[in-house]
C-alpha cells in the first residue's frame, strides 16, 4: 500500500475509536484486567519460585551406611546414585562431619552433646538431593537396597507439607495461567467480533463504494493494535508500579518475606505484557477476519 | 457498456425477482427503469455492480462479466459505478463531507483535489451550506441528493440511480434529473430506476418497462406509460 | 406488568439472544472465563489456608527459664503472658517434657542421647504460639523481658521461608481477587453495553411505537440474567469438574498433596460462582441502565 | 385534535427548522402538509409524536401539552398516533408480520386478536404474501407500505404519514391515497407530508404549505401549487 493509504487507515482506526468510545473503553479495560491479572500471577508465580527453589535445594534424603563400610565402597555407591535420573546431587558426609553439623543445628543447646566428649556415635552417610519432591520417596526405597546401606531417613512433616503446598499451587497454578491466556485471547477476540457487528452497515457501504479489502481490514487491525497496546500499557504500568510498590511495603513491614526484586523480574513481566497484548491484538484479528469477510 | 443475457435471480427464500431478462445499453445511453413496486428494478441494478450474483444468465459491465468476476476485482468495478441507492446509504457517523470524500479517499486522489470535487458536486446539488452536518441531521431530500453527490464525485463510467426523486419536491427533482441528464450528456451512461412518470414523460429517453420480474416494453424517447403520445 | 407481558419480554429476550450469537457468546464466554479463573483462585486460596493453618499451629516462641526458677514465678509468668493481644496458645514444657520431646525428635538417632545417663541438662520453658508470623519476632522480644527468662528461641529458616511464602500469596493473591471480582464485573457491564449500543436502532424504534421503559429494559435484564446464569453454570461446572478431577489425580500421584475435599470445597465455590454470575448481570445491568435511557 | 402556537425549532448546530409556527387541525381532519425539501415537514412531524421538543411554543395532541409531558407519559401518547416515517424504520431483524404486531404487542393485545388485526392490514397495503420476511428482504415500495400497515394497525387517533408515497409507483401511490383517505373516513385524524403533487391535487383537501420553517399558506380543497385553479 502506498504511504497516503497508510495513513488513510490510520486515520480511519483513530476516528472509529473515538466514535465508538464505548467499544474502545471495553476493549481496552477487558484488555487490561486480563493481562493484569496473568501479570499478577506471574509474578506471584515468581515469588513461589524464588522461596521454593531456596529450599528445594535443601530437602535431602541421607543414606546411613554400617560403621564398618569402606571409603572405597562408599565412593562407589556415590558414583551409581549419580547416575540415576531422580537424582539432582548427592555427596558424602562423614561421621565427622556430621556431628560438627548436629552440634551447630542444636545451636544454644548444643551444651547436650558436650557429655559425649570426643566419642562419635554418628555413621557416614550419602546425602541425596531429588530432582523433585515426587521422587524423595521412590529414592529412599532405592537408596535402602544400595548394598552397605542401614538406615534411610528424610525430612520432617513440615517439609513435606511445604511440598504440598508448592505442588498445590503448581498445579493449579498452571491451570489458571492457561486459562488467563485463553480468557484474554477471547476476551480480545469477542471485542473484534463485536466492533465488526457492529460496524456490519458501514462496511458494507464502504465496500459498495469500491473500498478493497485491505482499506477494510487495515483500519482494523491498527485499531485492534491501538487497543491492545494501550490495554496493555495500561496493565504493564500497574502491575510493575503496583509490584514496586509492594516490595518496598513489604520491605518495610514483613522485612522477613524476601520478595523477588522489581527489577528485574516485575520489569520483564512489564514487557511480556505489553508483547502480549500486542501480540494477542493480532492473533484476535487473525481469528475474527473470516468475520469479517463475511459481514 | 452493459449488457444481460438470459439473466434470472431468485432468492433462497423462493421469491423470483427476475426471470430470462436481456438487456442491452450502450456506452453514453440514458435509461429509465420502470415498473410496480416489487418488479425487480433494485434487483436488477444490484446485479450490475455485483452487490449481488444472478442465479442464471450472464451480467456484463464495460466488459467484464460481473457475475463470476473475482472477489479481488469487485473493488475496482465498483470503482468505476457510481450509486444512489434508494435507502442512501450514507456512513451514519460521518459528515456529509465525509462521505462524499470517501468515494474518493478509496481510489487515493490527492487531497486537495479531494477538497475541490467535494466542493464542487455540494454546489451541483445544492447542499453547501450542510457540509458539515451529520446523515441523521438532514432532511429526506438532503440526504438524497448527498447520495447524488457520493455517486457522481468519482466521475464513474456508469451511474445507478434507484429511486433518486422520491424524496424530492418536484422542483429539486426536476433539478436532479437536470443533473443527471448533464452527466449523462459529458458521457457516463445513466441508468435511473424511477416511479416519477411526469419527470420520464418529459426527458424523452428510453424507457424500460418491468413487470413480475420481467421486460415487458423497452422503447426509445418514450413515456412513463404504455402508448402515451404526447 | 401483567402475566403476558413478562412472557412478552421472556420471548423477547430470547430472540434477541438468537439474533445475535456473537454477542450472546461473547457475553456467555467472557462471564464464565472471569467466574472460573475466579473459582480457581478460590479452590487454591482454600488448599493454601488448610495447608498454612496446619502449620501455623505448629510454630513456638519458647522462652526458657533459669535452672533456678520456682514454679509458681512460672505460672505467674504463663498466666500474664497469656493476657497479652498477639499470643494466640501458651503452655509450659518441664525440662522432663523437653528431653522426652529431644528424644522423639532425635528419632533414629536418639542414641546420641543415651551418653546423658539419667543427667538432664535442660531448662523449663514457655512455649507460646502467635496469632500471625508477623508477630512472632515481637512476641520473641516481649519475652525476653519476662523475670526469670534467660533465653528466647524460635524455629529455623525453613519455617520463616515458608511464612514468606504464605504471606507474599496471600498479599498478592487478596489483590489477584479483588482485581478479578472487579474484572468480571467490568466484563460483564461491557457486554451490556455493547449490547445496548449494537441494537440502539432497534431500542429507538420500539419506543417510537409505544414501548414503555419497562418494555424496554425488561428484555435487557432477562438477557443479562439468562446470559449471567448460562455463563456463570458453565464456569461451575467445569470448576467443580475439574477440581474433582484434579483431586483424583492428585490422589493418585502426588499422594502426599493433602487437597481440600471436593465436597463441600468445591461445591460451595460452584454455587458461589453461580451466585455471583447472577449478581454481578443484575449490578452490570443497574449500570447500564442510564445508558439505556440515554440512547 | 393538533393545536400547535408559536413553535420553534432550531438544533444545536444552530439549523433553525420551524419559525414560529401555528397551526390548528381539528379531529377526523385531512391535511397535506407540502413544501421544499428542507422546509420542516418532518421536523413538524416529529414534534407530535415527541420525538423532538420544540424549542419555544406550545405542541398539543389530544390535549395533552407534548413539549412538556413526562417522560413516563410518552409511550401513551405515542399509542394514539400511528407514524409512516419517512425511513421506514422498521425493525430489521423481525418479519414482516412481527415489525406490525410489535405496535399492538406493546399495548398488549390478545394475540388472537393480534394475529387477525395483522393479517387484516396486510391485506389492504397488499402484501399478504410477504408476511414472513424481513424488511432487508422487501422491495422500497414494499417496506413503504410494511410501515404504513404498522402505523394503521392500532387504529391509532392521529395518523402521520411522511412521504408515504415517495417510493411507490403511480397504481401503488393511489392505492395507499385511497387508504389513507378511507381511515379518515373512519375518523382517524390523518396528517400527510408529501411531494407527489398530483395525488395532492386530486384529493382536494387542506393542503398547508412550508417554506423554510414557515407556514407560507393554508387552505381547504386546495392543490399542491399555489394559485392553481382546477
Ligand atoms: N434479499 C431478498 N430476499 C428475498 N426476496 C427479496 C430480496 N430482495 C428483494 N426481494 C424481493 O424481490 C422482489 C423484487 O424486489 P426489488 O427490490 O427489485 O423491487 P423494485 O422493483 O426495486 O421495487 P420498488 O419500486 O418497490 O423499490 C420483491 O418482491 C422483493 O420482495
Ligand atoms: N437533527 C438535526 N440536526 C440539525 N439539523 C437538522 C436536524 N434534523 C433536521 N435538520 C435540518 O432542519 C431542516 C428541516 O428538516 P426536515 O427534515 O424537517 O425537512 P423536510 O421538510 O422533512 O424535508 P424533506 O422533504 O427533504 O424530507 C433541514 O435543513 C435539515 O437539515
Ligand atoms: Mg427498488
Ligand atoms: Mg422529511
Amino acid at each position: 500500500m502506498r504511504l497516503r493509504t497508510w495513513s488513510f487507515c490510520l486515520s480511519e482506526a483513530n476516528q472509529n475509536l473515538l466514535r465508538n468510545p464505548v467499544l474502545a473503553i471495553a476493549s481496552i479495560t477487558t484488555t487490561a484486567v486480563s493481562l493484569l491479572v496473568l501479570g499478577m500471577f506471574l509474578l506471584l508465580t515468581a515469588n513461589v519460585n524464588q522461596i521454593t527453589s531456596n529450599i528445594e535445594n535443601q530437602v535431602a534424603v541421607r543414606a546411613f551406611f554400617k560403621q564398618s563400610t569402606k571409603t572405597a565402597q562408599e565412593q562407589s555407591a556415590l558414583a551409581e546414585v549419580r547416575k540415576w535420573p531422580k537424582v539432582r546431587s548427592a555427596k558424602i558426609i562423614t561421621r565427622q562431619e556430621a556431628l560438627r553439623q548436629l552440634k551447630s543445628e542444636f545451636g544454644d543447646q548444643a551444651s547436650v552433646l558436650n557429655s559425649l566428649g570426643t566419642a562419635n556415635p554418628l555413621e557416614d552417610s550419602l546425602s541425596v538431593t531429588a530432582k523433585s519432591p515426587a521422587d524423595v520417596a521412590p529414592l529412599a526405597k532405592s537408596l535402602g537396597n544400595l548394598t552397605g546401606v542401614v538406615k534411610v531417613s528424610y525430612q520432617s512433616q513440615v517439609v513435606t507439607r511445604l511440598f504440598s503446598l508448592i505442588n498445590a499451587i503448581r498445579i493449579v497454578g498452571l491451570g489458571i495461567g492457561i486459562l488467563l491466556l485463553l480468557g484474554a485471547l477471547l476476551v480480545i477476540n469477542n471485542a473484534i467480533r463485536l466492533g465488526i457487528v457492529s460496524r456490519r452497515r458501514e462496511i458494507a457501504i464502504m465496500r459498495l463504494v469500491g473500498a478493497t479489502e485491505s482499506l477494510v481490514h487495515w483500519p482494523f487491525i491498527l485499531e485492534g493494535l491501538i487497543l491492545g497496546l494501550i490495554g496493555s500499557v495500561l496493565a504493564a504500568v500497574i502491575a510493575w508500579w503496583g509490584y514496586a510498590a509492594l516490595y518496598t511495603g513489604a520491605a518495610h513491614s514483613l522485612p522477613f518475606v524476601p520478595l523477588v526484586t522489581p527489577i528485574p523480574t516485575a520489569r520483564d513481566v512489564a514487557v511480556l505484557i505489553v508483547v502480549l497484548g500486542v501480540l494477542l491484538g493480532a492473533v484476535g484479528f487473525r481469528l475474527s477476519v473470516r468475520r469479517l469477510a463475511r459481514v | 457498456m452493459i449488457s444481460l443475457r438470459n439473466v434470472g435471480k431468485a432468492f433462497p427464500n423462493g421469491v423470483v425477482a427476475l426471470r430470462d431478462v436481456d438487456l442491452e445499453i450502450s456506452k453514453g445511453e440514458f435509461a429509465f427503469l420502470v415498473g410496480p413496486s416489487g418488479a425487480g428494478k433494485s434487483t436488477l441494478l444490484r446485479l450490475l455492480f455485483r452487490e449481488d450474483v444472478p442465479t442464471t444468465g450472464v451480467v456484463s459491465v464495460n466488459g467484464h462479466d460481473v457475475g463470476r468476476m473475482r472477489r479481488r476485482q469487485i473493488p475496482f468495478l465498483r470503482r468505476q459505478i457510481g450509486v444512489v441507492f434508494q435507502d442512501f446509504r450514507l456512513l451514519p457517523q460521518r459528515t456529509v463531507t465525509e462521505n462524499i470524500a470517501f468515494a474518493l479517499r478509496v481510489v487515493e486522489v490527492h487531497p486537495k483535489e479531494i477538497k475541490r470535487r467535494v466542493a464542487q458536486v455540494l454546489d451541483l446539488v445544492g447542499l453547501p451550506d450542510r457540509a458539515g452536518a451529520l446523515p441523521g441531521q438532514l432532511s429526506g431530500g438532503e440526504q438524497q441528493r448527498v447520495a447524488l453527490a457520493r455517486a457522481m464525485v468519482g466521475r464513474p463510467l456508469v451511474l445507478l440511480a434507484d429511486e433518486p426523486t422520491g424524496n424530492l419536491d418536484p422542483v429539486n427533482a426536476a433539478e436532479m434529473m437536470k443533473t443527471l441528464l448533464e452527466i449523462n450528456r459529458l458521457g457516463t451512461t445513466v441508468v435511473m430506476a424511477t416511479h416519477a412518470a411526469h419527470l420520464v414523460d418529459r426527458a424523452r429517453q428510453r424507457v424500460v418497462a418491468m413487470v413480475d420480474g420481467q421486460i415487458r416494453r423497452d422503447e426509445l424517447a418514450a413515456s412513463y406509460s404504455e402508448g402515451v403520445v404526447e
